[in-house]
């Protein structure tokens, strides 16, 4: 019982990082329909991001700023400049792609291939040894009998939950918000609001991206070991994710998050390990059979 | 006569590829390239039936290919290399290259049988969901196979060599090459004789409106199934290939980055092209081993010039940033890949004349 | 015995009833008409009927078989086919493989006929280009053959969905709105055109229409439905003068 | 479209033109390693490792044979990690490049079907780094210079039962990577001979990738074993070892030759001090061309050599000598090739900085293994030394 309920800790924690990144991904399907293959490496680069910039923190000469105001400092400026990076993406690969109105999997092709530069482009810069994040938070371990926490996983559990609701907040309370859900189910109609529909895709990789740089910040923070691959198998498992809770939707994808950390744990855990992969994705192709659209899809109606 | 022009040049080519090798004209790297090439043709056709022709998008097709490859090697393994698995050989080696192609059926057979696990799903569910299936299939199909100790689990299998030297020790041809020429010719004609059949277009009818196909008397689901079986099917055709060419398979080889690959072959050439699938695959080869020379000349010729700084070297590392750069600009400058949705026959009527593909 | 026997179908959309005890009998070679106001139901007992739902309630039996269970494609190879209220034509193909995608269930081969061109294959494919090319000669629109249907005009895309209904072998061929979106002139047009074809091919219609011209010119019999209830069928001239069917168009305030 | 073809026609016409030039008097070494793809620094160290070697002897005028001196010349082509482009890659050194040798694949994914053609081809092929059998096995034109699973797994089992005292072992691995699995499967085996039928209590894995191991350890720490056996990559390690910790497992880890690399310090934190590891030298307190070596990596590039690297300066040395001991450079390659070959088999004592070794019939090396503690300062410190 005591190991049901550690686990249970260890998906909570694992399935908050799924579901910051399918977060990305489903705002960015809900308006595009764009499965943005190169999320994943965003959230790479937003943890490369926090890295250098703690790393340029920790080093300013003295007195020096404390680990905690470096974390306050860092959280931020990681946001920031991971969402600049996902709407320049959009801006010098996507935009012109739609604009020519081409199919949109050939702006998913081309996300897979931005995707691919990101990685290798972080490999060839910067060669392949592995970064490793200063420490910015003290660790502590709690122990429950023989449960044991640390301050790190209350944190990210909690931080996953504040963007879900503010995420929630934004689109359901803020103009530009509803504007988002209204370009998803009518791109021609969003004009009459009076919002450019540039602006709200702008607005979304914003959002989808800056969210991927905290996921990517908490990350290196939680598992300190930084690749420039680091993002690529994570980010295919949080798509998965999110479709699996029904893509377009952010309680969807937020619910997907923890469904596959769980079904990914406990498969681990109270099966052979070895078979993880085999019974852990069965068990989502039996989830999509039985609900074709996800968890929290909307069964697609065909009226004739 | 005129009308066979094409067929004729291509058997000249074909067998003057043959005879090439067989002197020795073309080295071994060569071949091989020219053999992967002819896998990623049939891999990348046969995967634009379901993601070009039916419109699926099927991210997982890999694992179908890794059906193939080990299905092939363990059936060849068996038939003409025994081992401690096997015991002895079931048949004597002259007989490798008469079965060889029997291999190659069966194991493309084998590989449909699996497409049918992602067939059955494509019923319900369409799309962005049907991508996560294939790729869950994927998954566990490597799963699978990794926790097969007796086939190599994670260390790969062996053993299909012996298949190749039995084919030598019969008659000293390059029997790989000729198999792959064959292959290719055979899938891409069975492949052109099914989207061009009145039973085929149904496939495209699926793609373009179901609900239209269903009710003018199209059996969908059927259609659906033939689809995705023949796709996996030829992957499958093409892991055998690629397992013999190469002498070695391992699960890993064929994990959702191989994938990737396929899906970019297909959607470069155009969705629905069979001309613009192969032209993508031959491009995409080139591409991949062209940059090999074309790297290393680069990084010369800028430091003769004296553009780069003296220990700045444009090495190998470069080569898959360069790639996916290229990519993404042929795909600005052509929005629906090389050919779009047509053949090149379409795009260039006059080409006709010269062609009887049937 | 009647081509078409509906008896006692209901159709319930989760709460909604959406068509309540629906009796029909159609007999060979009828052209009947079915008219309502908007949301009446109309297009869900084409959809029922050509197997696209399957009845909450009720039997459906086409030439003699009982529908229910039924796939929409097998209901098609009994000889049932259907045009769209909004055009659901292949696009992306030229007209003439829209019309052999018709013919799809009557190809008379399997797969590896098509893979090996068996003579069985030829026979077949060379019997139903001659059809497709005698249909669209039929319906006067063989230079459209090769063109793309997305590149047509409203007008000839209806025209192009009718001929491939018609490439299905239907003895029983329902249509859903045909007139919807044309102008007057095509109008006159499509009403020669139904009569012709309902002569020519020999066959039965049953048209959804919402246009009183079309519908009172062609056919001879008619139903009305309204809120998925029957409210009255009978000849034309009957149905001008019932005073329920003037309270269902017009509404209760008009008497 | 024009792009396209103009692109294709480019590359096709590079792609024939090119490779076939023949250079005069240098040596040259071909490497088909990984430098991008799953394990890009497996790629990096190697490279690193074979240039720091080459600018040393080209800076003395070249390497002498015969009374002459030849420069080297090294060729790095990239394997993506993926056994076809191994293979391509493998041919094309062979083929076009000519080369006299091939130092590489590093993982045995890439090195058996490169092996394979290798061995078709008549060229000596030497993998610093894999231990999978099948790669030298049967192949009289193959070699490797790391030494094999069954050897190591026991030299861990019996250090781990005297050391530790332990009764009941755990093991950790990842399930695709078959250095991995190989040492589990072998360790599995040694355990279970010395302590009996059971004494290995939890035989867990995880995936390529995975960067949370938190089912696994709760698993396996729920089971209380002695010591836990890590047979992995470093970069594993440094995630393994502190979630652990976290997860509050108190007792010991022990780890396998992959772990030798500076980088896992810098990784892994206090977490990884006072664990052992089997592996091929101390770093801590080495002495000799061991010391030279690794503070001149050091120097050039700023951190201590893994064992990758290590490896690699062996087996790029190995190959020199067995140059070096023909007594000639012949120009036609394929009799230089076979020359390079026969001395490589023939090596009766190479004194290398990972030990000293030579061949077996099969062209696997035969050697000691030492195992090292990782001490309060972070440094590879000598335990003992065990020789087969």
């Amino acid at each position: 019982m005591e190991q049901f309920i550690q686990q249970c800790v260890n998906a909570l924690q694992w399935g908050s990082f799924y579901a910051l990144i399918a977060l990305g991904y489903t705002l960015v399907y809900g308006v595009l329909l764009l499965i943005n293959f190169a999320h994943g490496d965003i959230f790479m680069v937003g943890a490369y991001i926090a890295f250098f910039v703690s790393t340029f923190l920790l080093s300013t000469p003295e007195p020096g700023l404390s680990q905690g105001m470096t974390l306050a400092l860092t959280i931020p400026a990681t946001v920031i400049l991971t969402s600049m990076v996902g709407v320049t993406l959009e801006r010098i690969a996507y935009r012109p792609l739609r604009r020519k109105g081409a199919h949109r999997l050939y702006v998913v092709i081309t996300a897979l291939m931005c995707g691919l530069i990101l990685e290798n482009g972080n490999l060839a810069l910067l060669g392949a040894g592995r970064k490793a994040l200063p420490e910015l938070l003290e660790k502590h371990v709690y122990t429950f009998g023989n449960i044991a926490v640390t301050n790190l996983k209350l944190w990210v559990i909690f931080t996953a939950l504040l963007v879900f609701v503010f995420l929630h907040l934004v689109v359901t309370r803020t103009r530009i918000g509803m504007a988002m859900r209204a370009v998803s189910w009518d791109k021609f109609a969003l004009p009459l609001m009076g919002i450019p529909l540039d602006m709200v895709i702008v607005f979304t990789f914003v959002l989808g991206s800056g969210i991927a740089g905290l996921g990517g910040l908490l990350f290196a923070v939680s598992y300190p070991v930084l690749d420039p691959y680091m993002g690529a198998m994570t980010g295919w498992k949080a798509f998965i994710a999110a479709v699996v809770g029904g893509i377009g939707d952010i309680r969807g994808a937020f619910a997907g998050g923890f469904l596959l950390a769980f079904v990914e744990i406990m498969v681990a855990a109270f099966l052979p390990s070895t078979f993880r992969d085999l019974f852990a994705f069965s068990i989502l192709m039996l989830i999509l059979w039985k609900r074709p659209t996800g968890i929290f899809g909307i069964p697609a109606t065909t009226k004739i | 006569m005129q009308r066979h022009t094409l067929n004729i040049l291509m058997l000249i080519g074909a067998v003057g590829l043959v005879t090439a090798a067989y002197a020795g004209l073309l080295d071994n790297y060569t071949l091989t390239v020219l053999m992967f090439m002819g896998i990623n043709i049939i891999f990348a056709s046969g995967l634009n039936l379901v993601n070009g022709y039916m419109g699926e998008f099927s991210c997982g097709h890999a694992g179908f290919m890794c059906v193939g490859a080990y299905t092939g090697s363990l059936l060849s393994a068996a038939l003409f290399a025994g081992g401690k698995l096997f015991g002895a050989p079931l048949l004597p080696p002259e007989l490798a290259p008469l079965f060889f192609p029997l291999i190659l059926l069966v194991s493309g057979l084998c590989a449909a049988v699996f497409g049918l696990i992602v067939a059955l799903p494509s019923f319900h569910t369409r799309g962005d969901y049907l991508a996560i299936i294939t790729i869950a299939a994927n998954y566990i199909i490597i799963s699978i196979i990794e926790n097969i100790d007796a086939i190599g689990g994670p260390r790969g299998f062996f053993g299909m060599k012996k298949t190749i030297n039995a084919m030598y020790d019969v008659a000293d041809l390059p029997w790989m090459l000729i198999w792959v020429i064959i292959s290719v010719v055979v899938c891409l004609t069975l492949l052109y004789r099914l989207v061009t059949s009145t039973g085929g277009k149904g496939i495209a009818a699926v793609c373009q409106n179901e609900i239209a196909a269903e009710i003018m008397g199209v059996d969908t689901n059927r259609v659906k199934i033939t689809a995705f079986m023949v796709s996996s099917g030829l992957a499958g055709v093409a892991g055998v290939l690629y397992a013999h060419v190469y002498g070695y398979v391992n699960a890993q080889a064929f994990n959702i980055l191989k994938s990737t690959e396929g899906l970019v072959m297909v959607y470069l050439g155009g969705m629905g092209s069979m001309s613009g699938a192969v032209l993508a695959a031959v491009a995409f080869t080139l591409l991949v081993e062209g940059l090999r020379f074309a790297i290393p000349a680069l990084n010369d010729v800028l430091h003769t010039l004296n553009i780069l700084p003296a220990d700045f070297e444009i090495s190998q590392i470069w080569k898959w940033v360069i790639i996916p750069l290229i990519l993404i600009l042929l795909m600005q400058f052509r929005p629906e890949g090389f050919l779009g949705n047509r053949e090149l026959t379409q795009l260039f009527p006059k080409l006709k004349r010269w062609i009887t593909f049937r | 015995m009647s081509l078409l026997e509906i008896s006692g179908v209901s159709q319930r959309f989760g709460g909604l009833l959406a068509l309540i005890d629906f009796n029909f009998s159609l007999e060979e070679r009828e052209l009947v008409g079915l008219i309502g106001p908007n949301g009446a139901g109309k297009t869900t007992v084409f959809n029922l009927v050509s197997g696209f739902y399957s009845p909450s309630e009720g039997e459906i039996v086409f030439d003699g078989r009982d529908t229910r269970g039924l796939k929409p494609h097998q209901i098609t190879a009994l000889g049932l086919a259907r045009t769209f209220q909004n055009i659901r034509l292949w696009n992306d193909m030229s007209v003439l493989d829209n019309l052999r995608i018709a013919q799809y269930h009557r190809r008379g081969y399997r797969l590896h006929d098509a893979l090996l061109r068996t003579r069985r294959y030829r026979a077949a494919e060379k019997r139903i280009e001659v059809k497709c090319r005698d249909i669209l000669q039929m319906m006067d629109i063989t230079d459209l053959a090769e063109e793309f249907p997305k590149n047509l005009p409203y007008g000839l895309q209806r025209r192009v969905e009718l001929a491939r209904a018609l490439s299905t072998d239907p003895r029983l061929l329902l249509l859903d709105e045909p007139a919807a979106g044309l102008n007057s002139a095509d109008v006159d047009g499509l009403i020669r055109l139904v009569r012709w074809i309902h002569e020519e091919f020999q066959i039965c219609i049953w048209m959804i229409e919402h246009q009183m011209k079309v519908v009172m010119s062609l056919c001879r019999r008619l139903m009305v439905i309204d809120f998925g209830r029957t409210v009255a069928s009978g000849t034309p001239e009957e149905i001008r003068n019932n005073p329920d069917v003037i309270r269902a168009y017009l509404g209760d305030d008009s008497l | 479209m024009r792009a396209g073809k103009v692109f294709s026609v480019i590359a096709l016409a590079v792609f024939l033109v090119s490779g076939t030039a023949q250079a005069a008097q240098t040596i040259k070494i071909g490497f088909p390693i990984p430098l991008t793809g799953e394990i890009p620094k497996v790629g990096e160290s190697t490279k690193f490792s074979a240039e720091m070697l080459k600018e040393e002897i080209n800076a003395k005028g070249g390497l002498e044979v015969g009374g002459q001196k030849y420069l080297l010349e090294f060729i790095y082509e990239d394997n993506e990690a993926k056994p076809e482009s191994a293979v391509n890659v493998t041919l094309k050194l062979i083929d076009r490049d000519q080369v006299i040798a091939l130092v590489g694949p590093q993982s045995s994914r890439q090195a058996v079907p490169a092996g394979s053609v290798a061995d078709d081809n008549e060229t000596p092929l030497i993998s610093p780094w894999s231990t999978n059998p099948d790669t030298t096995k049967d192949r009289p034109w193959v070699f490797r210079a790391a030494f094999l699973d069954p050897f190591q797994a026991p030299v861990a089992a019996n250090f781990a039962s005297k050391q530790f005292k332990a009764k009941k072992a755990a093991v950790l691995f990842e399930i695709s990577n078959d250095y991995s699995k190989g040492l589990a499967d072998n360790f599995r085996d040694a355990w279970e001979k010395l302590h009996g039928k059971d004494a290995v209590v939890a035989f867990e894995s995880h995936g390529p990738k995975d960067q949370d191991f938190s089912a696994q350890l709760t698993k396996i720490i729920a089971i209380k074993p002695d010591f836990i056996f890590l047979p992995e990559n470093y970069s594993f390690a440094a995630l393994i070892v502190p979630q652990a910790r976290d997860l509050g497992y108190k007792n010991q880890f022990m780890g396998s030759d992959a772990w030798g690399s500076a980088e896992l310090m810098k990784l892994c934190g206090n977490a990884c001090k006072g664990q052992y590891f089997s592996t091929h030298y101390a770093a801590a307190g080495a002495t000799g061309a061991t010391k030279e070596f690794i503070d001149k990596y050091n120097k050039k590039y700023g951190y201590v050599p893994d064992d990758v690297a290590a490896l690699t300066w062996d087996a790029v040395n190995i190959v020199l000598q067995a140059v070096r001991q023909g007594g000639k450079v012949d120009t036609n390659v394929r009799a230089m090739r076979r020359l390079v070959r026969d001395n490589l088999a023939a090596i009766a004592k190479f004194d290398g900085i990972t030990g000293s070794m030579r061949f077996d019939s099969q062209g696997d090396p035969i050697k000691c293994a030492v195992v090292v503690k990782i001490d309060d300062q972070g440094e590879f410190t000598f335990v003992e030394s065990v020789c087969p």
